[in-house]
C-alpha cells in the first residue's frame, strides 16, 4: 500500500482558525516532564507518533497492511539476519537539521548499547548508516518477525541531540525534537500542548493545529467526557450512553475494535484441567455473549474461537473455522464431563480485583459452570499477586488478555509458544497456562524463519486449528481498545467501515495517523 | 438512652449479619440483567450496574465489614490488653520498650501504613485484611490501658492483694483487668469502628479482596461504575450511610460506657424548678 | 525544655522505626515492580528486555543488610531513589510536586476544622440542655462517616447536581501556576470541596472529644470559682474552662493528624487530587517500592513534625509541664 | 515482746516526675531517714504525723511493700532478707497491712468471699470448700459483719465505708497475721463511724495478741487507742512516749506545736497568733534538725546538726537539742 | 442585723436513680459580721447547701423550694434567688465570695496567681488602673501572708497552704459582705490549718464580712465560730452558739457527734460514736431521719417530723424529746 494520505488539501488554510482538540489518552493526575519515547510509564503521551516517528506504519487492524513512513522500503538478506531500510528523504528535525541514515543508525546502537531502553529485545548485533539514505541493521538471530518492532515500534531520535546525553535511559529529553507532525509547546504539571510542525514532510498536515492533552485521573475523565471537555479519549466508561454518548450517536461517537484476546486460562498442569474434554466442556458451558453483555456491557465481542482477531484478521483463519461461533451446550459440556469424578470438578478461578469487568465475568463464569457440576470458587486478588501466581502457575483457572501485534502471530506466540513454558513455581512471562505440544512450537518458529506473508499466514492458520480442536487455552471475547471521539470539531476518525490506524489515543504510533487524517468539520 | 439507640442500631445490623443471608438467599454477586435500576417492589434498594442487588449486598456485605471489624478489633484489643496491662503493671525496662513500640505506632499515620501493608499482602482474605489493620490499630487502645493500669496499680486494692501474697499474673489479669473491663470495651468499640473504617477504605481503593462483597467493595463498584455520574445514588449511598450507622451505634454505646463512668457527660434536661 | 529534649529523643527513635519499617515491609512481601510493568504493558515489553530492565530501576540482589545501609546513605543525602511508575523521574522529585498540595489543603482544612470543631465542642459543653445538644448525635453520626464517602456525597451534591464546585484537579486547567490572583483564585474554588470533606470528616471527633474535656473541666472547682467571682459567662468559658481543656486535646488532636492524612489520601483519590495520597495509591499499585517508601516516609515524618510541635505547643500552653508528661 | 521492729530505716524515692538536677538526674525524695521503731504483741502503738511527713512509707517499709535504701526490718528479732519466694510469702503472712481508703483498697469487681477466700488459699488456711466458707464466716464474725450469709456475696460498692474497712481488716486478719499495720484506717471515714472501727482493731490487739501499728495525724485519736505514740516530721522521728505522758507532757517543740493547733473546743486560753510556715520539701529538707525553720526556740546548732536521741525515762525520747534528760518536766523553761 | 435570710430553702438532685433531697427546708439566719458554722457528716448537704446560696447549683440540682434574702447595710435588701444573670453577677464577689475546700483545684493551673486576682478588680472595677489593679493585687496577697513577687507565680508552684491563702486573697478583692468557706482547711495539716484559721478571724476583725464555715470537724468549729448549725440528712437539726452547743448540745445526733472526738485535754471521756450508717438521701426514714440511729428514741420519732424550735437558751433543735426541747440534762 502506499501512502495512504487521503488528504484533499487545507480545506481550512493555515490552522489559526482551527480549534485545539483536547485529547485523554492515559490517566494521570499530574505529568512529568518526559518525551524519552523509550520510557515505559512515565514518558508523556504523544511522545512517539507524533514527535518522534518510526520508520513504518503498521495498522493491526489490517494484518499486513505497513505503510511506509520514514523509510520507503526494507530489504531482509542473511536469512533474516540483516535489515536495510531505504529512508525518506527532504525529512527535517524540527530544529532544521536534516533526518538522515546517521539518526536511524543512531537509534538502533542505543538501543543495543542500553539495554534497558531495548523493551522489544531485539537483538542487534550492529546499525550502520550505509548512505544518508541507507541503513542496514545486523542481527544475531534470524529476525523476520520483528519486523514490526524494529520498523514499528522503534520511534527514530535525533543524533545530533541525543549522543550529547551521558545516559540516555534516565535522559528524559523535555525539549523534544522529533520529525513528526508536532512538537511540544507548552507543558505543565497539568496540561501540555503540542503546536503543528509546519515544515511536516506531509505537505498540508497536520490540520489540526493544536492539541492539548489535560491530566485527568480515570474517574475525572468520566466528568470530562460528560461535560464534553474531550475531543478524543481512551477511557473505559462505565455506562457510555449515559455519561458519554448522551443521545447524541451522530457526535459523541466511540469506537472499540479488538486488540488481543482475553482467555480463560486452565492451568495444564491441573490433572482434571489437562484432560480436553473438560476444557471442552467448560468452553461449551460458558455463555460468552451474556459476559460481553453483562461483563463486559456490550463494549467488545465473543472471540473467534481461534482467538484472530476478526474482523480484519480473516486471512489468518482456517478456512474450516471461518464461520465458527460459540454456541453454549449444557447437555454437550454434561455429556463429556460423564467420565470425570463430579468431586473433584472443583477450581478456584483468580482474578486481579482491580478488573472489575474480569470480576463481573469471573462471577458470570461460576454461574454457568454450576450448571453443568462445576464449582468455581472465584477469588480477587491483588494485581501484583494475581501477575505473580499466574505467572507461577499456582491457581487453577484464571482469566487473563494476551500480548497482541500486528499480526495474530504475536499473539499466538505468546499464548502458547514452548519456548515461554515454565515449570509451575517458576515465573514465565507467556504460555501462563503451560502448553507444550511440538506441533505448536513448529509452526511458530517457521513463522519466524520466514519473510513470506502467504506462508506465514498458512502457519497461523494452523494454529488457529490447535486452538479450536485442542483448547490451549479458552478464549472469551477481544480486549477492546477505547476510543472516544467527538466530531463536532473534526471529521475522518477511523470506523469499523475504515479501520486506516488503532482509533484509541494511547496506541502509538496510530494516533499520529489518525490525527493527520482528521479535516476541520463543516460548519 | 444512648446505649439504648446504640444497641438498638447494633442489634439491628447483627441480627442482619447473622440472619439478613438466610432470608434472603440469594447470591449476593448474582448478576442480572436489569443493571441500574433504581429503588422498586422488586429490588428494594436498587441494582447495580451488572444487575446485582443492592439490598441483598447490603445484607450479606454486613457480614464481611461486621467481621473484619470485629476479627481485628480482637486482635487489636488482646494485643492492646497484652501491651498495656504488662508494660504498665510491671514498669522498667519492660515498660519502656513498649510504650516506646506503642507511640512508634501511634504517630505512624495507619491509614498510609495499611495501604502500604495491604498493597504488599499477597493473600487479600477478610482475615489478612483484618490482621493488617489490627496491627496498624492496637496502639491506641494500648497506650490508654497502660495509662489506666499505671493508676489502677497504685491503687490500694492492688497494694493491698500484692500484700495478701498474690502472684504477678493474677493480680494482673484477676484484679487490674476486671476493674479495666469499661475501658477495654471503650477501647474496644472504638477499634471496631476504625476498622470497619479502615476495611471500606482499603476495599474502596481496590486493596482488599474485592470478589467478596463487603460494603466498602461496593463503594469501589459503585465509585468504578461511575454511580455519581450516572446519578445512581442508591448505588454509593446505602453502603456508607450503613458503615456511618454502624459506627453511629458503636460510638453511642461508647459514650454511653463514658457517661456511666463520667455523668458529667450526660447531656442533661433542664427542668423548671417545681417551686 | 529537658521535657522537649526527651520527645525530640522519641521522635527521632520513631524516625528511624519508620525509616526501617519503610525499608522492610517492601522486602518482606512479594512482588516484583518490573514483572508488573510487563503486565500492564501487555506485550508492548518483550519478555526478554526483563532484566536489563530490573537493574535499570535499582532492584538488587546484594544482601539485605547491604541493601539497608546503602538505603540509609542514600536517604541521609536526601535520596528517595528513582520513581519505577514516572521512570527516570526522581521520587524526591514526585514527592517535591505533589506534597505541596496536600500540605495546603490538609493544613488548611484541619486548621479550619481544628476552630470549628473546638469551638462547638465548647460551646456544646457550655451550653448543655439546649439546642446545641443538637450537635452530639450529628457528630457522632458524622465521626463514624468515611472520609470517601463524604467526599463522594459532596462530588454527588455540589460537583454533578449542582454543579457549582469542579470536582477535580488542583487548579483549573487553562490556569497557569504562578504567583497571580488568578491563579490562588482558581486553587482555592477546586481545594473547596475536598477541603469541605476533611473539615466535615474530621471535625466530629474534634467537636465530641473537646466537648467531653470540657464537660469534666466545666465541673472543676477553678471553673466554678470563676463563675462565682461574676466573671463574665465569656470569659469564664474561654479562658478558664476551655483554656484548660484544650490541653489534653492537644495531644489527641495531634495524634488523630495521622488519621485525618489517611483521611486525606482517600479524599484526594476521589477528588483526582494532585496531592501526596494519589500518589500513594499510584505506588501501591504499581508496586513502586520507591515512590511508596518515600512517601510514606514523608507523611510519616510530617507527622512527627507535627506531633513535635503539639508538643511544643503543649509546653507553650501549659505552664505545668514545663517539666515532665506522659 | 517485740514483734516487729524496724531498724534505722532509711527511705529515698527517685521521683518518676519533677525537675531535673543537673545531668539529667532528679535528685531524691528523702521520704523517711533512720526511723526505727518496734511493735510490741498485744499493744496498739500509734505513729503520728502530719501529711506527707512519712508515714505510709515507713508502714509499706515494714510491710516489706518496697524494700528499705538502708536499715532493716526484724521480724521476732530475725532481719528479713528475702524479697520473693517462699520465705517472702511467709512474711506477708505474718506481717499485714490496713489501707486509709476503704474505697479504694478492695477491688470492686469482686465480692467479699473473694476477698477473703484469697488470702486464706495463697497461704494454704483451706482444706475444702466448706472450711472455707467456714473460716470466712469466722472472720466476718470476728468483725462484727453479721449476718455473715447476708456479707459474704456483697460487693464493695453495696457495703458503708465502715463496712468496707471492716472486710479489710478481715483480709488482713485472714492469713493469721502476727503484726498489723492500719495506715490511716478511719481517716476517711465519717467522724460518726470512726470510733466502731477503732474500737475494732483495740479489741483484735488486746484479744489476739496482735501486734498493732495505728498510723494518724490525729492525735488526740491516738492517745485515745493506742498504748505509745511516736511522732514523725518530715522523714524523721522526734519523740516518742506513752501516750497519755506525751499528749499532757510533750518534749519537742513539733509535738507541742502539733497539740497546740489541734482543735480543742475545751481549750480556755486561744493559742497565740503566729505563723509556722509551710512544711519542708522532702526533697531538699533543711540541714541539721528538720522542724528548726519552723521552731520558736531554735537554737544555732539546730541549723547545721541533727539532734541525736535522748532518753527521758519512762520509755520516752527525743530529737531535740533543747531535751535535757535530768528535768523530767518541759523541756522548755518558756 | 441579719445580712442573710434563709427561708424553707430546699435542693433536690434528680439523678437516674431517684431524687436525692440533699437539702430540705432549711431556714438559717446568717448575722452581719458573725462566723456561721455549718457541720453534719459528708453527704448532709452542707456543700448544696452553700452552693444554692452563692447560686452556684449545676443541673441536675433544683431549687424547689425557699427563699435567700441579702440584706445590704442600707437597708436594701436582694431575693438572690430571683437574680437575674447580670445582677447576679454583680452580686457574686461584690457582695458574696466563695472559698472551696481544695485549693488546688480552685485556682486554675494555667495562670498566675496574680492574674486571678486581678480577674476579678478588671471584671467589677472597671474605673481601676492597671498601676492601681497591680498595687492593691499586692496588697491582698501581703495581706495574707504572700510575699509580693509570688504574684507570677503558678497555683502548682505554691504550697498547700500558700495556694489557700491565695484563695482568701481573691475572695477578699472586693471586700465583700460574705465569704462562704466550704472546708478551706480540710486537706491541710494541722498547724497549716492552724494559721489559717487565725488569719481568717483577723480578716474578719478588720474587714467585718461574715462567715458560713463549713466543716464536718465539729471541734474545729467551736473554736472558730460564733454560731453553729448542724445538718444532718438535708435539713437543719439544731443551732446554737458554740459555746451552749458544746455545753449543752440538744439534739441526740449532736451529742453523738461531740462524743465521737477524742479529746486531748483533761480527762480521758469515753467515747459514744453513733451506731449504724447515715442514710440514703433518695429515701430517708419517715419521722426523724436520725431515729433509726437514736440511742434515746421515743416511739413518735419513727412518724412524727421533728420542727426546728427554739430552745430555752439561744438556739434552736428539732428533736422530740422532752417536749420539743430535745436532749435533757440528765441524758447528755
Ligand atoms: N512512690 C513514691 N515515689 C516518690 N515519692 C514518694 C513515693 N511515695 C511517697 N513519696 C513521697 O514521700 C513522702 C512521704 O510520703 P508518705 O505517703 O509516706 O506520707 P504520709 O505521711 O503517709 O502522708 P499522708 O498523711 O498524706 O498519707 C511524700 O513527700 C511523698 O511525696
Ligand atoms: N450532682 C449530684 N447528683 C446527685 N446527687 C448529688 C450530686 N451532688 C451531691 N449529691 C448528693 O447530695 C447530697 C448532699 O451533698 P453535699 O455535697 O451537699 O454534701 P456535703 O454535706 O457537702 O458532704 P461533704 O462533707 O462530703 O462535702 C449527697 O447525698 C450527695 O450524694
Ligand atoms: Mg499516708
Ligand atoms: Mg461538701
Amino acid at each position: 500500500a502506499g501512502c495512504s494520505s487521503g488528504g484533499s488539501g487545507g480545506a481550512t488554510g493555515g490552522g489559526g482558525s482551527a480549534p485545539p482538540l483536547v485529547i485523554h489518552a492515559v490517566d494521570a493526575g499530574t505529568f512529568q516532564e518526559d518525551f524519552n519515547p523509550y520510557h515505559l510509564e512515565g514518558v508523556n503521551f504523544g511522545t512517539s507518533g507524533m514527535i518522534h516517528e518510526t520508520l513504518m506504519y503498521f495498522n493491526k487492524l489490517k494484518p499486513g497492511e505497513i505503510t511506509p513512513w520514514l523509510a520507503l522500503g526494507h530489504e531482509w538478506s542473511d536469512k533474516g539476519k540483516s535489515l536495510t531500510f531505504t529512508l525518506r528523504q527532504g525529512v527535517k528535525w524540527t530544529d532544521g537539521q536534516p533526518f538522515t541514515a546517521d539518526d536511524v543508525a543512531f537509534t538502533f546502537q542505543m538501543l543495543k548499547d542500553n539495554p534497558q531502553l531495548n523493551r522489544n529485545a531485539l537483538e542487534i548485533e550492529e546499525a550502520k548508516a550505509l548512505a544518508p539514505d541507507k541503513v542496514r541493521i545486523d542481527f544475531k538471530n534470524t529476525s523476520y518477525a520483528k519486523l514490526f518492532n524494529i520498523a514499528g515500534n522503534s520511534p527514530i531520535v535525533p543524533k545530533h541531540l541525543w549522543e550529547k546525553q551521558q545516559d540516555p535511559a534516565t535522559f528524559t529529553n523535555p525539549k523534544p525534537v522529533g520529525t513528526g507532525p508536532y512538537k511540544l509547546s507548552k507543558f505543565s504539571a497539568q496540561l501540555y500542548e503540542m503546536e503543528k510542525n509546519p515544515s511536516y514532510w506531509q505537505p498540508g498536515k497536520p490540520e489540526v493545529p493544536v492539541l492539548r492533552f489535560p491530566a485527568y485521573t480515570a474517574n475525572a475523565v468520566q466528568t470530562a467526557l460528560q461535560q464534553g471537555e474531550v475531543d478524543w479519549a481512551g477511557a473505559f466508561v462505565p455506562d457510555i450512553q449515559k455519561i458519554y454518548v448522551q443521545g447524541k450517536p451522530e457526535q459523541n461517537k466511540f469506537y472499540f475494535p479488538p486488540e488481543g484476546v482475553v482467555t480463560l486460562l486452565p492451568n495444564l498442569t491441573h490433572p482434571i484441567l489437562s484432560k480436553p474434554e473438560v476444557r471442552q466442556a467448560i468452553s461449551l458451558a460458558v455463555d460468552r455473549d451474556k459476559i460481553v453483555q453483562v461483563a463486559e456491557r456490550g463494549y467488545t465481542k465473543v472471540a473467534h474461537p481461534t482467538g484472530v482477531p476478526m474482523p480484519g484478521g480473516e486471512a489468518y483463519v482456517p478456512d474450516e473455522y471461518k464461520a465458527a461461533a460459540y454456541k453454549v451446550d449444557l447437555a454437550k459440556a454434561k455429556e463429556l464431563l460423564k467420565g470425570v469424578d463430579p468431586a473433584k470438578l472443583k477450581f478456584t478461578l483468580l482474578v486481579p480485583s482491580p478488573f472489575t469487568d474480569w470480576v463481573n465475568a469471573a462471577q458470570l463464569i461460576r454461574e454457568d459452570l454450576a450448571k453443568v457440576g462445576i464449582t468455581i470458587e472465584t477469588r480477587g486478588v491483588a494485581f501484583q499477586d494475581w501477575v505473580s501466581k499466574v505467572g507461577k502457575g499456582n491457581y487453577d483457572l484464571s482469566i487473563r488478555a494476551t500480548a497482541s501485534g500486528p499480526t495474530p502471530y504475536f499473539q499466538f506466540r505468546s499464548m502458547i509458544h514452548g519456548s515461554l513454558f515454565k515449570p509451575v513455581g517458576e515465573a514465565a512471562t507467556g504460555n501462563y497456562q503451560r502448553w507444550k505440544d511440538a506441533e505448536t512450537d513448529r509452526l511458530i518458529d517457521e513463522y519466524a524463519a520466514t519473510e513470506d506473508e502467504a506462508e506465514q499466514q498458512r502457519v497461523t492458520q494452523a494454529l488457529g486449528k490447535i486452538m479450536v480442536e485442542k483448547l490451549p487455552t479458552l478464549p472469551l471475547f477481544y480486549s477492546p481498545s477505547w476510543a472516544q471521539f467527538r466530531t463536532n470539531k473534526y471529521t475522518g476518525w477511523p470506523s469499523e467501515q475504515d479501520p486506516y490506524a488503532m482509533p484509541s489515543p494511547y496506541t502509538s504510533p496510530d494516533a499520529a495517523v489518525v490525527l493527520l487524517h482528521l479535516k476541520p468539520a463543516a460548519k | 438512652m444512648k446505649i439504648k439507640i446504640g444497641a438498638g442500631i447494633l442489634v439491628f445490623f447483627t441480627l442482619m449479619a447473622l440472619l439478613g443471608p438466610l432470608l434472603i438467599s440469594a447470591d449476593p454477586a448474582a448478576t442480572s440483567n436489569d443493571g441500574l435500576q433504581g429503588p422498586s417492589a422488586e429490588h428494594w434498594l436498587g441494582t447495580t450496574q451488572t444487575g446485582q442487588d443492592i439490598l441483598t449486598q447490603i445484607v450479606y456485605g454486613a457480614r464481611i465489614s461486621m467481621g473484619v471489624g470485629l476479627l481485628s478489633a480482637v486482635i487489636a484489643t488482646v494485643f492492646a490488653v497484652l501491651v498495656g496491662l504488662v508494660g504498665g503493671y510491671f514498669g522498667g525496662a519492660v515498660d519502656e520498650t513498649l510504650s516506646v513500640l506503642t507511640n512508634i505506632f501511634l504517630v505512624l499515620p495507619a491509614l498510609p501504613l495499611i495501604i502500604v501493608l495491604a498493597g504488599y499482602l499477597p493473600q487479600r482474605g477478610v482475615a489478612s485484611v483484618a490482621v493488617v489493620i489490627a496491627v496498624t490499630g492496637w496502639a491506641w487502645g494500648a497506650r490508654v490501658l497502660r495509662a489506666q493500669t499505671l493508676s489502677v496499680r497504685r491503687r490500694d486494692f492492688v497494694q493491698a492483694a500484692r500484700a495478701g501474697g498474690e502472684g504477678p499474673f493474677r493480680i494482673v489479669f484477676f484484679e487490674i483487668l476486671p476493674v479495666l473491663l469499661p475501658v477495654i470495651a471503650t477501647s474496644f468499640l472504638a477499634t471496631v469502628v476504625g476498622a470497619i473504617l479502615a476495611e471500606a477504605g482499603l476495599s474502596f481503593l481496590g486493596l482488599a479482596d474485592l470478589s467478596t462483597v463487603s460494603w466498602g467493595s461496593m463503594l469501589y463498584f459503585a465509585q468504578n461504575g461511575q454511580a455519581l455520574l450516572i446519578g445512581a445514588w442508591w448505588w454509593f449511598i446505602p453502603p456508607g450511610l450503613c458503615i456511618a450507622l454502624i459506627g453511629t451505634g458503636l460510638a453511642l454505646v461508647n459514650f454511653g460506657i463514658d457517661e456511666i463512668a463520667n455523668p458529667r457527660l450526660r447531656t442533661i434536661k433542664v427542668r423548671k424548678a417545681r417551686a | 525544655m529537658r521535657f522537649l529534649a526527651r520527645r525530640l529523643g522519641f521522635y527521632l527513635l520513631t524516625a528511624w522505626a519508620a525509616v526501617t519499617l519503610n525499608f522492610l515491609i517492601p522486602r518482606l512481601m512479594p512482588g516484583d515492580p518490573v514483572e508488573l510493568l510487563v503486565a500492564r504493558m501487555k506485550g508492548n515489553v518483550d519478555p526478554a528486555a526483563i532484566d536489563a530492565m530490573r537493574r535499570a530501576f535499582g532492584i538488587s540482589d546484594a544482601s539485605l543488610w547491604q541493601q539497608y545501609l546503602a538505603y540509609l546513605g542514600n536517604l541521609a543525602q536526601g535520596e528517595l531513589g528513582r520513581s519505577i511508575t514516572f521512570f527516570p523521574t526522581e521520587v524526591s522529585t514526585v514527592i517535591a510536586d505533589s506534597l505541596p498540595w496536600t500540605v495546603g489543603l490538609v493544613g488548611v482544612a484541619t486548621l479550619i476544622s481544628y476552630l470549628v470543631g473546638t469551638s462547638l465542642g465548647v460551646l456544646a459543653a457550655w451550653k448543655r440542655g439546649t439546642w446545641m445538644d443538637g450537635v452530639l448525635p450529628a457528630a457522632t453520626f458524622m465521626h463514624a462517616v468515611p472520609y470517601f464517602w463524604v467526599a463522594l456525597a459532596l462530588v454527588f451534591v455540589f460537583g454533578v447536581t449542582l454543579q457549582w464546585f469542579p470536582v477535580s484537579r488542583a487548579y483549573g486547567l487553562d490556569v497557569m501556576p504562578g504567583l497571580t490572583g488568578e491563579f490562588a483564585g482558581s486553587v482555592v474554588y477546586h481545594a473547596a470541596l475536598p477541603a469541605l470533606t476533611i473539615v466535615i470528616a474530621s471535625m466530629a471527633d474534634r467537636i465530641l472529644g473537646m466537648r467531653n474535656v470540657m464537660v469534666t473541666t466545666l465541673g472543676e472547682d477553678y471553673v466554678v470559682m470563676a463563675e462565682a467571682k461574676g466573671l463574665t459567662s465569656r470569659r469564664v468559658m474561654w479562658a478558664y474552662a476551655a483554656r484548660n481543656a484544650i490541653l489534653p486535646n492537644i495531644t489527641s488532636f495531634a495524634l488523630s493528624l495521622g488519621f485525618v492524612v489517611g483521611g486525606s489520601v482517600l479524599t484526594e483519590i476521589v477528588f483526582s487530587y494532585p496531592g501526596i495520597g494519589s500518589m500513594l495509591l499510584k505506588g501501591v499499585e504499581n508496586e513502586d517500592f520507591p515512590l511508596m517508601q518515600g512517601i510514606f516516609l514523608v507523611i510519616s515524618l510530617a507527622v512527627l513534625v507535627a506531633n513535635f510541635l503539639a508538643d511544643l505547643a503543649y509546653v507553650v500552653l501549659d505552664p505545668r509541664t514545663r517539666q515532665e508528661s506522659e | 515482746m517485740i514483734v516487729l521492729e524496724g531498724r534505722n530505716l532509711t527511705k529515698h524515692f527517685t521521683a518518676a516526675r519533677g525537675p531535673r538536677g543537673r545531668f539529667g538526674k532528679r535528685p531524691p525524695v528523702r521520704a523517711v531517714e533512720d526511723v526505727s521503731i518496734a511493735l510490741r504483741a498485744g499493744t496498739v502503738s500509734a505513729l503520728v504525723g502530719e501529711s506527707g511527713c512519712g508515714k505510709s512509707t515507713v508502714a509499706r517499709l515494714l510491710a516489706q511493700v518496697y524494700p528499705a535504701t538502708s536499715g532493716e526490718v526484724l521480724l521476732r528479732g530475725e532481719p528479713v532478707r528475702a524479697h520473693r519466694g517462699a520465705a517472702f510469702k511467709d512474711y506477708r503472712r505474718q506481717v499485714q497491712l490496713i489501707f486509709q481508703d476503704p474505697f479504694a483498697s478492695l477491688n470492686p469487681f469482686h465480692r467479699v468471699r473473694y476477698h477473703l477466700a484469697r488470702p486464706l488459699r495463697i497461704h494454704g488456711h483451706v482444706r475444702s470448700d466448706a472450711h472455707e466458707r467456714e473460716l470466712i464466716a469466722e472472720l466476718l464474725e470476728r468483725v462484727s459483719l453479721t449476718p455473715v450469709e447476708q456479707f459474704m456475696d456483697k460487693l464493695p460498692h453495696e457495703l458503708s465505708g465502715g463496712q468496707r474497712q471492716r472486710v479489710a481488716i478481715a483480709r488482713a486478719l485472714a492469713v493469721q497475721p502476727v503484726a498489723l499495720i492500719a495506715d490511716e484506717p478511719v481517716s476517711m471515714l465519717d467522724v460518726s463511724i470512726r470510733l466502731g472501727v477503732l474500737r475494732l482493731l483495740e479489741r483484735l490487739a488486746d484479744e489476739s495478741g496482735l501486734a498493732l501499728l495505728y498510723i494518724t495525724h490525729d492525735i488526740a485519736s491516738a492517745r485515745y487507742f493506742a498504748e505509745d505514740i511516736t511522732v514523725m516530721y518530715a522523714g524523721r522521728l522526734i519523740e516518742s512516749g506513752p501516750s497519755e505522758a506525751l499528749t499532757q507532757s510533750a518534749r519537742h517543740p513539733y509535738t507541742r506545736l502539733l497539740l497546740e493547733s489541734a482543735p480543742d473546743p475545751d481549750r480556755v486560753t486561744p493559742p497565740e497568733a503566729t505563723r509556722h510556715g509551710e512544711p519542708p520539701s522532702l526533697i531538699d529538707p533543711p540541714g541539721g534538725c528538720r522542724f528548726h525553720p519552723r521552731c520558736p526556740v531554735a537554737l544555732p546548732v539546730c541549723s547545721s546538726e541533727a539532734p541525736g536521741r535522748t532518753e527521758l525515762g519512762e520509755g520516752r525520747w527525743t530529737h531535740c537539742w533543747q531535751a535535757d534528760p535530768a528535768s523530767a518536766g518541759s523541756v522548755l523553761t518558756s | 442585723m441579719n445580712v442573710l435570710e434563709i427561708r424553707g430553702l430546699g435542693v433536690d438532685y434528680l439523678s437516674g436513680s431517684g431524687v436525692v433531697h440533699a437539702v430540705t427546708d432549711v431556714s438559717l439566719d446568717l448575722r452581719r459580721g458573725e462566723i456561721l458554722g455549718l457541720a453534719g457528716e459528708s453527704g448532709s448537704g452542707k456543700s448544696t447547701l452553700a452552693n444554692a446560696v452563692a447560686r452556684l447549683l449545676r443541673p441536675p440540682a433544683t431549687i424547689t423550694s425557699g427563699s435567700v434574702v441579702y440584706h445590704r447595710e442600707d437597708g436594701s435588701s436582694l431575693d438572690v434567688l430571683a437574680l437575674k444573670r447580670e445582677e447576679l453577677r454583680r452580686f457574686r464577689w461584690k457582695e458574696l465570695a466563695v472559698v472551696f475546700q481544695s485549693a488546688m483545684n480552685s485556682l486554675n493551673p494555667v495562670s498566675t496567681v496574680g492574674a486571678q486576682v486581678d480577674d476579678v478588680l478588671r471584671i467589677h472595677a472597671p474605673a481601676m488602673s492597671r498601676n492601681e489593679r497591680t498595687d492593691r493585687v499586692v496588697e491582698l496577697l501581703q495581706r495574707v501572708g504572700i510575699s509580693a513577687d509570688r504574684r507570677r507565680s503558678y497555683p502548682h508552684e505554691l504550697s498547700g497552704g500558700m495556694r489557700q491563702r491565695a484563695a482568701i486573697a481573691i475572695a477578699l478583692a472586693l471586700n465583700p459582705e460574705i465569704i462562704i468557706m466550704d472546708e478551706p482547711t480540710t486537706a491541710l495539716d494541722v498547724v497549716v490549718q492552724r494559721d489559717i484559721l487565725h488569719e481568717i478571724r483577723a480578716l474578719r476583725e478588720e474587714y467585718g464580712f461574715a462567715v458560713v464555715f463549713i466543716t464536718h470537724d465539729l471541734s474545729l468549729l467551736m473554736e472558730i465560730s460564733d454560731r453553729i448549725a448542724i445538718m444532718y440528712a438535708g435539713r437543719v437539726v439544731e443551732t446554737g452558739t458554740a459555746r451552749g452547743l458544746h455545753k449543752t448540745p440538744r439534739h441526740p445526733y449532736t451529742l453523738g457527734l461531740l462524743r465521737s472526738f477524742p479529746r486531748l485535754h483533761g480527762p480521758r471521756e469515753e467515747l459514744l460514736g453513733i451506731p449504724g450508717t447515715p442514710p440514703d438521701l433518695r429515701s430517708l426514714p419517715p419521722g426523724c431521719a436520725f431515729h433509726p440511729r437514736c440511742h434515746l428514741t421515743v416511739a413518735e420519732c419513727s412518724s412524727i417530723l421533728p420542727e426546728l424550735t427554739p430552745g430555752s437558751t439561744e438556739g434552736a433543735v428539732a428533736c422530740l424529746l422532752n417536749g420539743g426541747s430535745g436532749v435533757g440534762e440528765e441524758e447528755s
